[in-house]
């Protein structure tokens, strides 16, 4: 179905709209439905370029529309488009968009419309970084929608908002600059004509790089993107920065903006650096599983605050991520690829849910809890859902993702496979051990406390609600799982026909 | 109908009633148990239509009825369906004892607060259990063995408020993903080795060398390990025993723990590819867990946990079984010694009529603790026979045919089992023996302090029996307990499995008789004389060195695993948490950030405000520049 | 003869300078200023630059440096002056001064080597004032009006630094 | 009087071609005519004047902003516009017009008189055009010193205040010091340009081509190089490039908030177009010049940060930051020395610097009390709060000039750092590739450094933060906030306007700089 | 004995060089600025030298312009200098250094 306008163009500016319109004081109720709209609208555009995705794509893009914005002499156009990899992470983008706004909008913070707006710039940042080919544009969308983050996180953030907003800026920044500096080596190194991935793809294909020049282009995306997406020992600014963020935007960023840098080096550094991947590829993956997987694992189970063990866990999950690319095979990217789709849903959803637990025993401190599902029967429900989600349970959406890493990693090293199956065990222990101490068992005395003074109400319509659309998208990507892997594997075997000549060196290497 | 279709449905219903009660049913609980009941009785007509009417389907090579789940590259899930007669009668097992468990709850659940969320998870369970049975791959086998877990740890949980009851269903969840580690492990290798998981394809794939080629098999195992709670991961199962006894009787007792004896004759053809020592790790594992479980079970004093322990062992004899493996056999008809899986149809054999007799002993129990108010400790009981006499009917039936009295089903059963190990492997002959006496033993000593004798609590003296719902299924298992052994009253539909029972024939079988029956009359008669019907353990009067013994073989092994848990997994998490705050966190990015500042807090110092200082910078910038302009920089 | 004037005037002017420097009494560093200046005006002499030599006298001698001391004298300034050196200038001095030298050696050995012959006329230099009013009017016409613009706003900027105004009272 | 030649003269002497910096010198002149014959009641008009008058004249830019005759020499070779002087005459009387507003609020604090401060920015923005088209060191010097005059009194303008007077006396100094260097590098430079002895020597050894052509034809004298060093000091000095900037933070401390916002906005513009210049004229000593460049680049963002970093006075921060920004520019010099097209991406990046350097110090005026040098990050506390709109404008200048996208600043070093790569990757380049690498890292950690302190400003504005109760008696050290008149609000919210729609779409101002 | 342009190079350098040793070593800024005069003049002697040798007149042309910038920056500089007197009381350089850090 053809729309009369381009829909990825309009689920970017729709919300850059609203929070325009937001910002010129809206009376309340006209306000939250305004953001409602720009939060909705490119929900629904998401849903319907899935829907209509073409099923014989390969690695190319559809809806491909191009924009002069005025760089055109350094090779700059603003030019969107879908293709099999980025449509899934598109899709989520919206649907997480979609339930961290409504979730907002039902929300009693401070300043409401600021909040909306920051959280609407950065749901448009986030549609943008997954509708553009060029890679400019690509990282432009992200630092839009890290910009919000930071401010949100200082405005609105818990104890230590001040240092973490610092910290997340700094290290973010930090990581930024690395991957625009690769990304713009790999442009001039390139010779290609303008900034597009299609026209990288085809200039490299052609002419090739060095395998020097790979191995440096590509370090500089792995450590820039490697932070963005806290690969260990980068990583300490995202169990703080998500602790302290809102929920909102911990939803968002560690949903679907931290996927940036995945996202990144499935699209961009993997298929056209090959051999500078084959390069580094042992230093990341060994720092994915032993540090993400295996430290970080059980530094989660130590966390002791529910929202810090959200956070510790989100990093974790990194760790198969990377493994995942590590493989570099349709298998592994594939996998890769709905664990970033399933991950995202399922954090947001967590971290959604950790907030309003928050509102009624009023601690994250798991010990100052207990029993809650008294109370509290369908969020309980929500969060045994959302954890188990979390650990990987068949029926919900990050199971594949998780299953198709570890059989693609066998064929990369089987070591770390099996080192990295245990994190099966580490993520279900801390995991259930949550859901334990914060929904069962007797409740605590300060639990107690807070119940004699306000008994805890169950979720009501607006908290519901976002959780529910969560809820069912993990269902159906759970159940219906080649919704997603049909667009994705297309795409990943054409972009990762070949493996790279040295990769597979090393793999028979570390057998 | 097509068998496929029936197969389909008798798989979805559950999951359909699953669904309804989720989204619907919350809080009509009477609704939700009826439904749920519907269920399991449709599949439990499903499974004996498909079973005994005859269609068997997804066995032949090369024409699988698959359903593409998801792909990625070339690796692919799919969805399909293995049903022979294996299936076919682990299919029937599930559904029958499944419709019982669930006519009783229907009783014994009846004043619970949450019966909607019990009977969503009974068909969860059943959903998930009859997809492990009929899946076709290894892959579909393990999301549903996932699934099943996920069933087991909610219908553990259902008394949620409990701290034991949250407690058991994450250590019960957490364990047996230990054993997935190494399921998941075996699967994936055996796709790399044979590039596909299907069962059939498997069982026809040319084997692989070495070591792979026992490491598949005993990866495999490690998931059968966690789910039928094996030595070492055996620790799950009496604490699961927090849930609802139908639950107990249901997962924990006649299917969810028998699939993993279930999923081992799924791959028998990869141990049979296998080099020995596959088979023998399987079978010392399994004899190991038959005698500790039953050493265990001695000193018990609540009802549920017996029982539990009595699974164990009964399970350890399953798998003993199976690791025994094939064994030379005259064939009737053709009269030549063919090679059969002896194994595999020993352990099927006793898993089947195991789960008939565990399952009525559960539900016994349930209809005891029912009768006395939630009271499950043996020495506040007694006295019961008279009290509740359909129930002590039926429990004596079940405990009959568990300590192997001859002519009920666990004689059969277990007489294949001592056959075999007699064949094969002789101290395992011995050890399984022993087994059988103390089996005999601590199950008399439950029955005659349950049920002899005097009350000894007030809630015995008030013991009722329960309604209709409760004491149907308990007939029903009741009858199947006394004919589950004859082979006649299968009618010839489930050979696939019992062609591989072994049956002893001359000498041997009369050396197997007498000694099963030895083994019993010293086991029930020494429980019958040596336990008084007291308050207190006459074990623990008379004997207490032997009865600390015991006692410290069963708790040793939690204590072990909570040291474990308390002491070095969360210290060393905490000191990785330390690490990673402190040096990470602190040490680096915090020194850095410092060591920046105070080169920011010297450049700031460089500003001291004299004019004379900013003249020397000129000066030093004139210099350097002019060092420059003449080349000698 | 340019040899031996050139001498005269290049150290009269050179000591007066250092005089500058070194003299611990402000009217006195003036008055040398004033010395070296007209030393100056004397090497622009010998190099046929009269009109500037002039110009050196009159309006940097005579102007500017009365400028000098008569704000000298206003703000009474040398009594400030007596502890002008202490050991960490000093100090720093001689290390300056040595870097200068350094680099008038430096200067006179490696750089100035320019070897050009003194062209017998000096009308094309300038000698001749009405050269001077045609280049001013011709080719340096604009940096003339920007220098009258110059002088404006430097006597806007005098005016607003120095003059009284009402209601903006200055300490003493 | 020989009429010939005047009438030569007269034909190479186009006015009309720097109409519009006689526009604003007529502006000047008018205004002290106002000035004589208005009566006293009426002199508040003076600034209405001037700043009608500014906007006519930008109109007029804005109108004619292609018209120009490119690459003639003017006024007998003192001028030559360059292809982007039309852009910076706007960006000059933009810029003068902005500290014109600024000046309207500031100087309503002080009893100072008024109407002189408006007519020397005039003066001075007409000189900073006039230096940007610089073609002769004559022309150069003199504009040059009409700039650093009247900057001598812009700085010591609140004479009440002894800290503007001691930073007008800093600036004094230290600007006569590099100005003395800088003739001294001319002197040098015209010297042996000239000397009829050496080759491709002229007798018009100041103009600037004919300079190009003598230094093409030596391209190792050493006289030379010292003059090239020395003038290029000069320029550093105007710029704040490391370690001519140490004057920065005092004198931007001590001046009036506008007047550091013109010397942190023109002065650094007018000195970057006659580096840009000069370094066009040094070309073939483009080894000299390229290492001078880089090293200065070096130190002046690694310097300019760190020192910027603990900073609490906002005056001393900006123009620390100010320093780190003339270190990016430097890069992109030294790019320009390669790639042609880096000019243009420099001029963006000054235009993204004007916008949100103009954002921020609009709301320092309006933050800061009648001392002006005593502006703490303190005072800053709930702004945002208290006064959404100037949080509002704060932080999107704050974050334009921390280069975030999607503001300005962000396409301004994006642009500066792709003509470096652009650089390094050229066939010819007077520095190695691993060099423009290596300065692109140092730049990169500047950018993170800055974050720090940009946010640290935008966190005392937005995130409350504790605050010692006052003791009793003691009174609130922060200065009462000035409120914001309708024409200024109309400004700085344009200006934030800008910095986020230059951000979004470059399109006008990237044809109007040649980026297509 | 001729003199040649070069010694006139080093006069004007070693003007200059004393000019710029008395701007680090005095304290009072008047003597400090007549220091920076010396080392304009520095300059001229320089510019007047090239002019004569060269054979142009730019150079002299330029001291004319120098000389009307320094007068104009002189007079604004001591106008500083008396405002700051009239404020602090002293022209001590080692006094004037309210602004800092």
């Amino acid at each position: 179905m053809n729309l009369p306008f381009d829909p990825l163009l309009v689920s970017i500016v729709a919300p850059l709209l609203a929070a325009g319109m937001l910002s010129l004081g809206l009376p309340a109720k006209l306000g939250k439905a305004v953001a409602a709209i720009g939060f909705l609208l490119p929900a629904l555009l998401a849903l319907h370029c899935w829907f209509y995705f073409p099923t014989d794509l390969g690695a190319d893009y559809t809806y491909l529309t191009g924009y002069d914005t005025g760089l055109s002499y350094f090779g700059i156009n603003l030019m969107l488009g879908l293709n099999g990899i980025s449509m899934p992470l598109f899709l989520m983008a919206g649907i997480v968009g979609l339930a961290s706004g409504l979730y907002a909008i039902q929300s009693k913070a401070e300043r409401l419309p600021l909040y909306l707006g920051l959280l609407l710039v950065m749901q448009a940042g986030l549609m943008g970084v997954f509708a553009s080919v060029d890679v400019f544009f690509f990282y432009f969308f992200h630092e839009l929608a890290l910009i919000p983050t930071f401010i949100m996180v200082g405005i609105w953030g818990g104890r230590d908002r001040g240092y973490a907003a610092m910290k997340m800026t700094i290290y973010l920044t930090i990581g930024a600059m690395l991957s625009l500096l690769g990304l713009i080596a790999l442009y001039f190194k390139s010779g290609a004509d303008n900034f597009t991935i299609i026209e990288l793809h085809r200039v490299i294909a052609e002419n090739g790089l060095r395998e020097s020049i790979q191995s440096n282009i590509f370090a500089l995306l792995l450590f820039g993107f490697g932070i963005l997406v806290s690969l260990w020992p980068f990583h300490t600014w995202a169990p703080l920065g998500y602790s302290e963020a809102p929920s909102s935007a911990a939803m968002l960023h560690s949903g679907v903006l931290k996927k940036f840098g995945l996202y990144g080096l499935i699209q961009i550094a993997l298929p056209l650096l090959p051999e500078g991947f084959s390069n580094w590829v042992c230093l990341f993956a060994g720092l994915a599983v032993f540090g993400n997987l295996i430290v970080i694992g059980l530094v989660t189970i130590a966390q002791s605050d529910l929202k810090k063990m959200v956070a510790y866990s989100s990093v974790m999950h990194m760790g198969y991520a990377f493994l995942g690319l590590a493989c570099y095979s349709a298998v592994g990217i594939g996998g890769v690829i709905m664990m970033m789709v399933a991950h995202g849903l399922s954090v947001a959803l967590l971290f959604l849910l950790s907030t309003s637990i928050h509102h009624r025993t009023k601690t994250f401190e798991m010990s100052d809890m207990g029993g809650l599902v008294k109370y509290t029967p369908v969020l309980a429900a929500f969060f045994v859902i959302a954890t188990f989600a979390s650990i990987g349970l068949p029926g919900l959406a990050n199971f594949w993702g998780e299953l198709a890493i570890f059989v693609a990693a066998w064929d990369f090293s089987p070591t770390l496979t099996v080192v990295s199956v245990s994190g099966v065990v580490i993520s279900a222990i801390y995991g259930l051990r949550a859901a334990a101490k914060v929904f069962f068992g007797p409740e605590s005395e300060a639990f107690a406390k807070v119940v004699a003074e306000n008994k805890p109400a169950d979720l009501c319509i607006c908290e519901k609600i976002p959780a529910l659309i969560l809820i069912i998208a993990l269902f159906a990507i759970g159940l219906w799982p080649k919704t997603i892997s049909g667009p994705v594997t297309n795409a990943a075997e054409v972009l990762y026909a070949t493996a790279p000549s040295a990769a597979v060196d090393t793999a028979q290497l570390s057998r | 109908m097509s068998v496929q279709f029936i197969a389909l449905l008798t798989l979805l219903t559950p999951l359909a009633s699953a669904t309804l009660i989720a989204l619907f049913l919350r809080k009509q609980g009477t609704l939700a148990s009826l439904v749920s009941t519907l269920a399991a009785a449709v599949v439990a007509a499903g499974a004996l239509t498909l079973a005994f009417g005859g269609g068997r389907f997804g066995e032949q090579l090369g024409a699988p009825v698959d359903m593409e789940w998801m792909r990625l590259g070339d690796f692919t899930i799919s969805l399909g369906f293995l049903y022979n007669d294996l299936a076919a009668l682990m299919l029937s097992i599930v559904g029958v004892v499944g419709l019982c468990v669930h006519i009783f709850s229907l009783g014994y659940m009846h004043d619970d607060s949450a019966k909607a969320r019990y009977f969503g998870g009974l068909s969860i369970f059943m959903f998930s259990m009859i997809g492990i049975v009929l899946a076709d791959n290894l892959f579909m086998i393990f999301i549903f063995w996932e699934l099943v877990g996920f069933s087991s740890w909610l219908l553990i949980n259902h008394y949620c408020l409990k701290q034991s009851a949250a407690d058991a269903s994450k250590k019960a969840f957490i364990v047996n993903r230990v054993g997935d580690f190494g399921f998941l492990l075996g699967i994936i290798l055996c796709y790399y080795t044979f590039d596909t998981v299907n069962l059939v394809e498997i069982a026809h794939a040319s084997g692989a060398g070495g070591v792979v080629a026992v490491a598949i098999p005993l990866l495999l195992f490690c998931g059968a390990v966690g789910k039928s709670a094996q030595l070492p991961l055996q620790v799950w199962l009496p604490d699961a025993m927090e849930g609802p006894t139908p639950v107990s009787a249901l997962i924990h007792a006649a299917t969810m723990v028998a699939a993993g004896i279930f999923m081992l004759c799924r791959i028998e053809p990869l141990f049979a590819h296998a080099p020995a020592i596959a088979l023998n790790v399987v079978m010392w594992i399994g004899t190991g867990t038959a005698l500790y479980a039953a050493l265990c079970a001695i000193t018990q004093s609540d009802i549920k946990k017996v029982l539990a322990y009595s699974t164990l062992s009964q399970l350890g004899y399953m798998v003993a079984a199976f690791g025994l493996g094939s064994i030379e056999h005259l064939d009737a008809e053709s009269h030549t010694l063919i090679i059969i899986s002896a194994g595999v149809g020993a352990a099927m054999f006793h898993l089947t009529t195991h789960a008939f007799f565990k399952a009525l002993m559960f539900l016994g129990s349930g209809s005891v603790i029912h009768g006395c108010h939630h009271e499950q400790d043996i020495f506040k009981m007694g006295g019961l026979s008279k009290k509740m006499p359909l129930t002590f009917i039926t429990f004596t039936i079940g405990v009959l045919a568990i300590i192997g009295m001859p002519g009920l089903a666990g004689f059969f059963s277990k007489d294949a089992i001592l056959y075999l190990a007699m064949e094969n492997n002789t101290p395992v002959f011995i050890i399984l023996s022993i087994t059988a006496v103390l089996t005999a033993f601590y199950m008399v000593r439950m029955w005659k302090l349950v049920f002899l004798g005097g009350t000894r609590s007030e809630d015995a003296d008030h013991a009722h029996e329960g309604g209709a719902s409760m004491t149907l299924p308990l007939l029903v298992l009741g009858v199947l307990s006394l004919i589950g052994g004859y082979e006649a009253i299968y009618g010839g539909h489930f050979n696939g499995v019992f062609d591989q029972v072994a049956h002893p024939h001359g000498s041997a079988h009369t050396t197997i008789l007498i000694t099963s029956l030895a083994v019993m009359l010293t086991g029930a008669l020494g429980a019958l004389f040596f336990y008084k019907s007291g308050p207190a353990d006459s074990l623990q009067q008379r004997v207490p060195g032997a009865f600390g013994l015991l006692n410290g073989l069963k708790s040793t092994p939690d204590a072990v695993y909570g040291y474990y848990v308390a002491k070095i997994q969360q210290r060393f998490a905490l000191v990785l948490n330390f690490l990673d705050q402190i040096l990470i966190g602190g040490v680096i990015v915090r020194g850095v950030s410092g060591v920046v500042g105070l080169f920011g807090l010297a450049a700031r110092a460089l500003h001291t405000g004299n004019i004379h200082v900013y003249v020397y910078w000129f000066l030093a910038g004139a210099v350097i520049l002019w060092a420059l302009a003449a080349g000698t920089l | 003869m340019s040899a031996i004037l050139f001498n005269i005037f290049a150290i009269f002017t050179v000591a007066c300078a250092l005089g500058v420097v070194f003299n611990r009494n402000a009217v006195a560093s003036s008055l040398c200023l004033l010395l070296s200046l007209v030393g100056v005006a004397g090497i622009f002499v010998l190099l046929d630059a009269f009109l500037l030599a002039v110009l050196m006298v009159l309006v940097y001698a005579g102007a500017v440096v009365a400028l000098f001391l008569f704000i000298v004298m206003l703000l009474d300034v040398q009594g400030g002056n007596r502890k002008s050196f202490n050991k960490a200038s000093i100090i720093s001095g001689v290390l300056t001064a040595g870097l200068l030298v350094v680099g008038l050696v430096s200067f006179t050995t490696r750089g100035a080597q320019v070897t050009a012959e003194l062209p017998a006329s000096s009308v094309a230099s300038g000698s001749v004032l009405k050269a001077y009013g045609e280049q001013l009017f011709t080719t340096y016409l604009l940096p003339v009006q920007i220098v009258g613009f110059l002088l404006l706003i430097a006597m806007l900027g005098v005016i607003v630094l120095s003059k009284k105004f009402e209601g903006l009272e200055d300490v003493k | 009087m020989n009429s010939e030649l005047l009438k030569a003269a007269a034909a190479d002497n186009p006015w009309m071609a720097i109409a519009p910096e006689m526009a604003l010198a007529c502006l000047a002149l008018i205004l002290l005519v106002a000035e004589i014959f208005l009566p006293k009641s009426k002199h508040s008009l003076v600034p209405a004047i001037s700043v009608a008058g500014q906007l006519g004249i930008l109109c007029g830019l804005l109108i004619n902003w292609k018209s120009i005759g490119v690459g003639q020499p003017i006024f007998n070779g003192m001028l030559m516009a360059g292809p982007h002087t039309q852009f910076l005459r706007t960006f000059f009387v933009a810029s003068s017009l902005l500290v014109s507003l600024l000046g309207i609020v500031a100087l309503a604090k002080q009893k100072m008189p008024k109407v002189e401060f408006f007519v020397i920015v005039l003066v001075v923005s007409a000189a900073m055009m006039l230096l940007s088209q610089a073609n002769h060191f004559v022309l150069l010097f003199v504009a040059l010193e009409t700039v650093t005059v009247g900057f001598y009194i812009l700085v010591s303008y609140v004479r009440t205040n002894p800290l503007t007077l001691e930073a007008g006396l800093k600036y004094l100094i230290t600007g006569a010091l590099s100005s003395g260097i800088l003739l001294f590098g001319i002197v040098l430079l015209y010297g042996v340009a000239g000397n009829p002895t050496l080759e491709g020597s002229s007798a018009t050894s100041m103009n600037f081509d004919s300079l190009y052509g003598f230094l093409q034809a030596n391209p190792d004298n050493f006289l030379a190089s010292l003059g090239i060093v020395f003038v290029l000091s000069g320029v550093a000095f105007k710029i704040g490039a490391v370690p001519f900037q140490i004057w920065i933070p005092d004198v931007y401390q001590g001046a009036p908030t506008p007047v550091t916002a013109f010397l942190a906005v023109s002065s650094k513009a007018a000195g970057f177009a006659i580096l840009l210049i000069l370094v066009g004229v040094f070309a073939p000593y483009a080894g000299l010049v390229a290492t001078v460049i880089s090293l200065m680049a070096v130190a002046t963002i690694i310097f300019g940060n760190l020192a910027a970093l603990t900073q609490h006075n906002v005056k001393r921060l900006i123009g620390l930051s100010g320093v780190s920004h003339a270190g990016y520019l430097l890069l992109g010099v030294l790019a320009a020395m390669t790639v042609p097209v880096a000019a243009s991406a420099i001029y963006f990046y000054l235009f993204a610097y004007l916008l949100a350097s103009f954002a921020v110090f609009g709301v320092m005026t309006h933050v800061a009390g009648v001392d002006d040098a005593d502006q703490e990050l303190d005072h800053y506390a709930g702004l945002a709060k208290s006064n959404p709109f100037l949080g509002g404008v704060l932080a999107i200048g704050l974050g334009s000039l921390a280069g975030i996208p999607p503001l300005a600043g962000f396409m301004g070093k994006l642009l500066v750092f792709m003509t470096v790569f652009a650089a390094a990757t050229a066939p010819i380049s007077p520095l190695t590739s691993g060099c423009y690498y290596g300065l692109l890292g140092v730049a990169v950690v500047g950018v993170v450094i800055s974050i720090y302190y940009y946010f640290g400003w935008i966190k005392a504005a937005y995130f409350d933060t504790w605050r010692a109760p006052l003791l009793e008696g003691e009174t609130d050290p922060t200065p009462a906030r000035t409120p914001v008149a309708p024409w200024m609000r109309l400004t700085l919210g344009l200006l934030a306007l800008g910095s986020i729609l230059l951000g979004l779409y470059q399109g006008p101002v990237a044809t109007w700089l040649r980026l297509r | 004995m001729t003199v040649g342009l070069n010694e006139y190079l080093y006069l004007s350098a070693v003007l200059f060089a004393i000019g710029f040793f008395g701007v680090l070593l005095r304290k009072s800024t008047l003597i400090i600025y007549m220091c920076l005069e010396l080392m304009l003049v520095a300059s001229t002697v320089a510019l007047v030298a090239f002019s004569r040798f060269n054979g142009t007149m730019d150079g002299n042309v330029f001291v004319f312009f120098i000389l009307t910038v320094a007068a104009a920056e002189v007079a604004v500089g001591l106008a500083i200098i008396v405002a700051l007197f009239r404020r602090r009381q002293t022209i001590q350089v080692e006094e004037l250094n309210a602004l800092k850090n």
